[in-house]
């Protein structure tokens, strides 16, 4: 049974991607207690699976090992990962939080040995890497992970590779009678950094995401860059693993269209900017199709390199439906409305900027909670001691989540320094 | 904790080390060359009853250097988090039997490995000691907030209200900032539909009420003297009177001021009354306060054009290169004056790209549409005035036509400059610049602008910039790290940014100053290194008065004292160490890191002589990007040489070349460096470490040559922690390198 | 106990016009699926999509408005059901259109007034014959009463537009429905699943007015058809069939191509399947004869 | 000073406004931002001189007669793929539905345009008995450009004719009267009252 202390001082972070991460250590170096839970089996959320960051073309992981290991040193964190909170009641200064803690089948013994992950064959789909490609059934989620605990696929559970794998582990780490339970928090202030998913880009019908091989997600994408993913960092077509040397980007791929997402999820425009630069690296034409392409602020310096980039195109154009081609290329339909040049282009490769949905389940929050009709929640100063971080609160880049993640943990530290004051 | 030193060693057999290590051997080595007082082995030393040994240890005085020969020191840190002893670790699972293959004729060289790391371990953990409090702590709980404006205003009510008295010091005679002078702001909260009030006045209100924020007018910095913590700041009104102030951290939200729309010749601002500003429209609507909108003559305005990007994300010579986010909402919002006041009013935006990002901005642009605001893609080329009259010539891009057309009013959305202070590495920049482009060197650079700070400081006066005048963070991942710990930008001085932005913004800068605040009154480090205690210390007497200290500090946490000797500011400090490494006379250490405890880890290598055939290899590698990396090419089990000795260090700029010629003395035959990207788009988390480094590394060449030792055996890289494979990759080609060059003579 | 509904016909279906033949393979599959269509008596056309020349918005509406009207009056509580994707569209549009604007459903009223006829505050739904087919009836009713499965042949699932966009079947996509091809599956067919023009347009009414334009487009289905392997196209709308059949000579006289391939209603195969006479299949009033079809009313 | 007078009338959203008021679904005009998917969804698309979004920044551009003089708008078959797309839910089919019925209202569009005169004869032809007789409609239609082409066009259709009639699907019979509605009277007054009600309305607007 899992045990937490809490009480109405402690500040819950639920989410523990960057934005979370940023708010639970803000507020537990300046001295709070900070409960933070993850619905993954490990914190870093999806910037664990981005390849470099625009527009310094960074690596993620870099600024991912300092907040671990501030976490790691910080007592005042307590960390539960594969939590999920399932209902807020309260009000300021006086919430409880009924939490989910699924299993995990390792206990803290685990040493990320690997043994078990050796003795066993069963494979299972990869999240991590959007199913391209598969992880054994006793799994470390990615080599950075914290907890840097493997994981035991729960669909392996009673096989016979099970029963391989808790026998190969040399310090009796594995748990299968480990089960779901429910724990109680009661805390002063919640801080929802639920984040965001990739919107469902089976849903954008005219562009076949789910009838032709060599339309991707730009998440794909992304996991497809990084060397150390599916593909060993090589942009390789889906329908005959040939690398591609001719990539088309759609913007607003769910995004800006009452269809799908009304939103501008913000960050689409920069991220296909960066993945330009990807393909060049390799010698790789692309061509952006967009409607306004949205590099705000000095971001605008990293869209003029790319558009001095000779290997790069630019269309102003929403892509009205993809065909299929020769070979699987799929063939861009549309029209340029500058100057008005109609267009049925054949690329090797179309990546879809696929909008930022946000992944809170409004169902789980207190009815009173301002929620926008994008799914949203509303920092709108009504809603008591919760509040949004990052793109639990509008469509945000890295930097901005951060900005906002931090503004939160003051926003929190408010409430549980009143929760203390009153109570003397 | 006593004085006598205590080391006792411990060895995990787990993980497969006590299969693969002769764990005995192990403990002897630490015994006997490490002079551990004692050594045991464990077979799971992270587990429960293995922390419990050591603790038992610990708390009956057995050990107060813990010397820990298990996995990496990024693995199980929680377990191995022990209180008030000193904890070196010997990677002996990462750093030693995932990256050897598992046979006979490995076994030899993978156990000289394991027991070099133990000895190096204890080399460190006899030179480690537990920081010890400076006397320079102290609680100072005063945010100093030095602008009036939205974002000013918002960090100090927002850090009062978390309990941290703040002091507003406003160069006007009011509060307010450009945010005071709207009519009103763009929709902040759902439907994002229709302008909203610019919330100024409460926010004014707010500050009056509250009893901890204390607001000067009419007033500006003149001093800012000390340290986060210990800030000792002076106030002048314009009158020359002058208050001193104790400060804890400092929130600069100086903000914004208009680019000067005089530069703008083509589009008739410097002819035509009726061309005008954004912020001069808000004068106009705050006038007309819903009414019809009059201009300057008196006549209502019945059409009006506003050019987006006027002077902006351009290259022309003083126009702004970068997009100012803000201006296509607020255009949205201004032509909703005029349709909210008078339907029949024509209002056309010409933009560029429509840049409406996010939740609120697609809805409040929708909400522009519906009220009948006309958007063209179109570029302005010029605007003719004659008399009254205004045409505006423009490129209608969709339609593909050159087209005019008559307008009473045109609004120029110019965009916002950041209104910082002189940014200390002008010159530098400036130089380097001209080095890069064979121009001759620049002796100074002119300073137009004013001092916000008055930073009493060895390195200027302000905030460094970054770029265009901002004075943002360099990491996206940490976008309130400035180069002056204790001191948060917020607001359009920072980023070009929206009120919305700003007060998230700002409420975020406050937070920093008060974990600054608390970092400074425990003597803690901020990011990266947060919570480190130790900070540098120097002896004096050994001090040749350099200045190398003073000049190299990525953050101006060094000054000089009259007599020019190095003065410290524990506070300012980040713990890089830059100072420690550019120190040629070796006086600066830190208790937990310092030239000896480095250093003798790399004397204590067991050298076997020229002729065993077994070079060795030092790898010093950054703490946070070249370790990590070097931990996962053993995850995966990628091999490197055994004759590899890796010393993490916590930035290239702080190795010290000392390290380098002892080595090189001592017998190593290569010398591998591991650093961060350094120059643009630098990674290194201390700004310049690896930059400097980089520099110091070129000199080296020279006492390789008066060693006369091939200039290949030292190799200075830039590695990102993405660069698994490549870390081992470049051990091996040193190792190559040294099999081809041969041996080095200095073995003794 | 047989389900009934409101039935609007619409002109091209009437006795001796292009579309008769999918009246009377309907009528045949209602006989056999129990459903009982009643006539809107004295309906009138709904103009299509094309009537908008001479006839503005209010009058268009208030031609469907005319039939709902009348639905409500002679069928009242019935489902109004459409067999003609124009007729469908057309009525569900008057429908939502009066929903939507108080001004037209003034307009609508006081035209109709005229007619001395009236429409309720809740008109009744408006459905195509396929939806109901499909949500009423479902695939595996629909499964069972076959008797003589289409086996062996090969058909591409010409879905069109009308029937499709706007508003299509619930939970269909616009880009790429698979309704048609279950049906053709459900009676035993193979269906052509990756015809890739299954919702591209025929020119509908401008096949008159732009017969080079919209013969282009028409050459388009048919030869993807042909390169998908099929032996026949089914179609849910009459517009689509006649262009699609009726024009197989110009476009061989044009492009020099020798298309031949009958162009079937989904109503005629199920007739055919359910083991009804060539008459009541509606085989008689192909252009283009489907052997296999013919063989298997033979068996 | 014309050159001047058009220069007034451009940008001025005066046609924006005509367009909202007289034209079917036209307050929808404005919301259009110009990504030009209906243009490259319609299957006519390359045939058409303006594109529904380009029609759309010529009626905010006050080009008001080339847009109502277009021949664009009766391209439109009706097939609905720019309405199912449009990010921004204009009922462009619609849109341009209203845009040629306004245009021939006000006898802008171009007479000679084909599909305008089909339409109208469908228009005409159901008017009638309030059910379009397709043979009569059809005839109509082959003698529109008078008796010559009518011929022409009479023997090209030749084959399509005898085949539909064979198939039973078109009927001779149809000449002497055919399908047709009961309550013509009250069919008739109905129409007359709706385009009174437009007239009125679309009047009041001018």
């Amino acid at each position: 049974m899992t045990d937490v202390v809490a009480t109405n001082e402690t500040i819950l972070v639920v989410g523990g991607g960057v934005s979370g991460m940023t708010t639970a250590l803000e507020a537990a170096e300046a001295g709070k207690q900070v409960i933070l839970v993850e619905k993954r089996a490990y914190v870093g959320g999806r910037i664990t699976q981005l390849y470099k960051y625009f527009p310094k073309l960074c690596f993620p992981t870099c600024g991912l090992e300092i907040n671990q290991r501030r976490t790691k040193m910080n007592p005042n964190i307590t960390i539960l990962t594969l939590a999920e909170v399932e209902s807020l009641t309260g009000e300021e200064g006086n919430y409880t939080a009924s939490v989910k803690i699924s299993p995990r089948y390792v206990n803290d013994r685990c040493t990320a040995c690997g043994a078990c992950g050796e003795a066993i064959e069963a494979e299972f789909d990869d999240d991590y890497n959007y199913g391209m490609s598969k992880h054994k059934g006793a799994y470390l989620p990615h080599r950075m992970a914290l907890p840097e605990r493997y994981v035991i696929e729960p669909a392996m559970i009673g096989s016979d590779d099970a029963e391989k794998a808790k026998a190969a582990c040399p310090v009796d780490a594995i748990d299968y009678d480990m089960a779901e339970e429910t724990v109680e928090l009661k805390v002063g202030a919640v801080v929802y950094a639920t984040g965001w998913r990739p919107f469902d880009a089976n849903k954008i019908q005219p562009y076949g995401y789910d009838r032709y091989p060599n339309v991707i997600t730009s998440v794909e994408f992304e996991r497809m860059n990084d060397p150390n993913g599916p593909t060993g960092g090589k942009i390789l077509r889906p329908s005959d693993g040939k690398e591609a040397k001719d990539i088309a980007f759609i913007q607003c791929a769910g995004s800006r269209d009452r269809n799908y997402l009304k939103h501008c999820s913000r960050i689409c425009c920069m991220a296909s900017l960066k993945q330009t630069t990807y393909a060049s690296d390799v010698g790789a034409k692309s061509t952006i199709y967009y409607i306004d392409i949205r590099a705000i602020d000095r971001f605008e310096d990293f869209y003029k390199k790319v558009q001095a980039d000779e290997n790069v195109t630019f269309i102003k154009s929403k892509v009205a439906n993809i065909t299929l081609g020769e070979n699987d290329n799929p063939t861009l339909q549309g029209v340029d409305t500058e100057g008005y040049n109609r267009y049925a282009t054949e690329h090797e490769l179309v990546v879809l900027a696929v909008g930022m949905e946000p992944s809170i389940d409004v169902s789980t929050l207190p009815g009173d909670v301002s929620v926008n009709e994008h799914g949203y929640i509303e920092n709108d100063g009504t809603n008591g001691g919760i509040f949004a971080a990052g793109c639990a609160s509008d469509a945000l880049d890295v930097n901005r989540a951060v900005q906002s993640a931090t503004a939160c943990a003051l926003k929190a530290i408010q409430v549980v320094n009143r929760v203390a004051r009153s109570e003397g | 904790m006593a004085d006598e030193l205590l080391m006792g060693a411990y060895v995990c057999k787990g993980c497969g080390i006590g299969d693969r290590l002769d764990c005995g051997q192990l403990e002897q080595t630490a015994t006997r060359d490490g002079k551990a007082k004692f050594a045991k082995s464990h077979d799971f030393l992270c587990s429960a009853e293995g922390v419990a040994m050591i603790q038992a240890d610990i708390d009956s005085g057995e050990t107060n250097h813990v010397i820990l020969g298990a996995c990496s020191r990024r693995a199980k840190v929680e377990a191995f988090n022990f209180q008030n002893v000193t904890v070196s670790r010997a990677n002996l699972r990462e750093g030693v039997i995932w990256v050897r293959p598992d046979n006979d004729e490995a076994n030899e060289t993978t156990q000289e490995m394991a027991d070099d790391y133990m000895r190096m371990a204890c080399a460190e953990s006899k030179f480690l000691k537990l920081p010890q409090k400076s006397g320079e702590q102290a609680l100072n709980k005063n945010i100093l907030v030095v602008g009036g404006g939205i974002s000013g205003m918002t960090a100090a009510i927002e850090a009062a209200d978390a309990g941290y008295p703040a002091v507003i010091v406003e160069k006007s005679g009011e509060l307010g900032g450009v945010m005071g002078q709207l009519h009103r702001r763009v929709a902040t909260t759902m439907p994002y539909a229709e302008p909203e009030d610019t919330t100024v006045a409460d926010l004014i209100a707010k500050i009056e009420a509250a009893s901890n924020i204390t607001v000067h007018l009419n007033s500006t910095v003149t001093k800012t003297a000390g340290a986060p913590g210990r800030f000792d700041v002076d106030i002048s009104t314009e009158s020359g009177a002058t208050s001193n102030v104790s400060i804890g951290a400092i929130v600069q939200a100086s903000g914004m001021k208009q680019f000067d729309a005089n530069k703008l010749t083509e589009f008739a601002y410097d002819k035509s009354d009726n061309v005008i500003t954004q912020l001069e429209l808000e004068a106009l609507a705050k006038e007309a306060n819903g009414g019809p909108i009059k201009r300057k003559d008196g006549k209502e305005v019945s059409s009006v054009v506003f050019v987006q990007c006027a002077g902006q994300r351009s290259d022309k010579e003083g126009y702004l290169p970068y997009c100012s986010g803000f201006c296509c909402t607020a255009s949205i919002k201004q032509a909703m004056y005029f349709k909210d006041a008078n339907p029949d009013v024509d209002t056309v935006i010409m933009y560029d790209d429509l840049r409406t990002p996010g939740a609120g901005g697609e809805d409040f642009y929708r909400s522009g549409q519906k009220k009948g605001i006309i958007f063209t893609k179109s570029s302005v080329s010029t605007i003719e005035a004659s008399g009254n009259d205004l045409t505006v010539n423009f490129n209608d891009k969709i339609l593909n036509e050159e087209l005019s057309m008559p307008a009473d009013l045109v609004v120029l959305a110019t965009g916002q400059e950041p209104n910082s202070g002189p940014h200390p590495y002008a010159l530098e920049e400036a130089k380097t610049a001209a080095e890069a482009a064979g121009e001759e060197m620049p002796t100074e650079v002119e300073i137009t602008v004013d001092s916000i700070l008055n930073l009493d400081y060895r390195q200027g006066t302000d905030l460094p910039h970054l770029k265009h005048g901002f004075t943002d963070s360099h990491f996206i991942c940490f976008p309130y790290e400035t180069r002056r710990t204790g001191i948060y930008s917020a607001g359009p001085v920072r980023r070009p940014m929206d009120s919305l932005q700003s007060t998230i913004d700002a409420t975020g800068a406050a937070m920093k100053a008060i974990l600054e605040v608390e970092n400074a009154a425990k003597g803690a480090a901020a990011h990266p290194r947060s919570g480190d205690l130790s900070f540098p210390t120097f002896r004096i007497e050994g001090c040749t008065q350099c200045k190398r200290c003073t000049v190299e500090c990525p953050f101006g946490a060094i000054d000089e004292d009259e007599k020019g000797f190095p003065s410290y500011n524990e506070s300012r400090c980040r713990r890089c160490g830059t100072c420690m490494g550019a120190c040629p006379v070796r006086v600066i250490s830190f208790e937990n890191y310092s030239v000896d405890s480095v250093g003798q880890q790399i004397k204590n290598v067991d050298m076997p002589d020229e002729f065993d055939e077994k070079p060795r290899i030092l790898v010093l590698a950054c703490e946070n990007d070249a370790y990590p990396a070097l931990d996962m090419a053993a995850q995966n089990r990628l091999e490197y040489s055994a004759f590899t000795r890796v010393v993490p260090i916590r930035c290239l700029g702080s190795v010290n070349t000392i390290w380098l010629t002892d080595a090189l003395n001592s017998g190593y035959d290569g010398i591998v460096l591991m650093g961060c990207q350094k120059g643009d788009d630098y990674q290194c988390h201390f700004v310049k470490g690896s930059e400097i480094a980089h520099m110091r590394m070129s000199k080296i060449a020279d006492t390789l040559e008066t060693l006369n030792l091939e200039k290949e055996r030292v190799a200075t890289y830039e590695v990102a922690i993405t660069d698994v494979a490549r870390t081992a990759e470049l051990i091996n080609d040193m190792a190559k390198t040294i099999e081809e060059i041969g041996m080095s003579p200095f073995k003794f | 106990m047989s389900k009934e509904y409101s039935f609007y016909p619409g002109c091209s279906s009437q006795k001796g016009t292009s579309g008769s033949n999918l009246q009377t393979s309907v009528n045949a599959i209602c006989d056999t699926l129990d459903i009982k269509l009643n006539t809107i008596p004295d309906w009138n056309c709904c103009s299509a999509s094309i009537g908008y020349s001479g006839g503005g918005e209010l009058p268009r509406l208030a031609l469907s408005a005319r039939n709902i009207a009348l639905s409500e009056k002679n069928n009242p509580g019935q489902e109004i059901v459409a067999t003609c994707a124009a007729c469908w569209l057309a009525t569900r549009e008057t429908k939502e259109r009066i929903e939507g604007s108080e001004e037209i459903r003034e307009g609508t009223e006081a035209a109709l007034k005229e007619a001395h006829l009236e429409i309720s505050n809740e008109m009744p739904k408006v459905r195509h014959m396929t939806e109901v087919l499909i949500e009423d009836i479902g695939f595996d009713a629909m499964k069972e009463k076959v008797v003589k499965p289409l086996e062996g042949i090969k058909i591409a699932g010409y879905v069109g537009c009308q029937t499709n966009r706007p508003f299509g079947i619930d939970g269909e996509s616009f880009e790429n429905p698979k309704y048609l091809d279950n049906m053709v599956e459900a009676m035993g067919a193979e269906a052509c699943t990756t015809y890739e023009k299954k919702v591209s347009c025929c020119g509908g009414a401008l096949a008159f007015s732009e017969p080079e334009k919209s013969q282009a487009l028409v050459k388009g289905i048919i030869e993807a058809a042909y390169d998908n392997g099929a032996d026949m196209i089914v179609t849910p709308c009459p517009v689509c069939q006649l262009n699609v059949e009726a024009y197989q000579n110009d476009i061989n006289a044009t492009y020099g191509t020798k298309f031949h391939i009958p162009v079937t209603y989904y109503s005629t195969l199920m007739a055919v399947a359910y083991g009804k006479t060539a008459k009541e299949a509606g085989l008689d009033g192909l252009m283009i004869q489907s052997k296999q079809l013919n063989d298997i009313v033979a068996k | 000073m014309s050159d001047n007078n058009q220069m007034v009338e451009k940008y001025r959203n005066n046609f924006l406004k005509e367009v909202e008021a007289n034209v079917e679904e036209g307050d929808w005009v404005k919301m259009c931002m110009q990504c030009g998917v209906c243009a490259g969804s319609c299957p006519l698309g390359p045939y058409w001189d303006h594109t529904p979004q380009e029609l759309f920044m010529m009626i905010r551009a006050g080009k008001r007669e080339e847009v109502l003089s277009s021949e664009s708008m009766w391209m439109c078959t009706s097939c609905y793929n720019c309405i199912s797309r449009c990010p921004r839910e204009l009922p462009i089919t619609h849109i341009m539905h209203g845009l040629a019925h306004y245009a021939k209202r006000l006898g802008i569009a171009p007479k000679q345009q084909a599909t305008l005169r089909f339409s109208q004869k469908f228009w005409d032809n159901l008017m009638v008995n309030g059910r379009v007789n397709e043979l009569k409609l059809g005839i109509s239609l082959y003698f529109l450009d008078g008796l010559v082409q009518g011929i022409k066009n009479a023997l090209a259709a030749a084959g399509l004719g005898l085949g539909m009639y064979k198939a039973k699907r078109l009927n001779p019979m149809e000449l002497l009267g055919g399908h047709g509605i009961k309550d013509k009277s009250g069919f008739q007054a109905m129409i007359k009252k709706a385009q009174e009600i437009e007239d009125a309305r679309i009047s009041g607007n001018q």
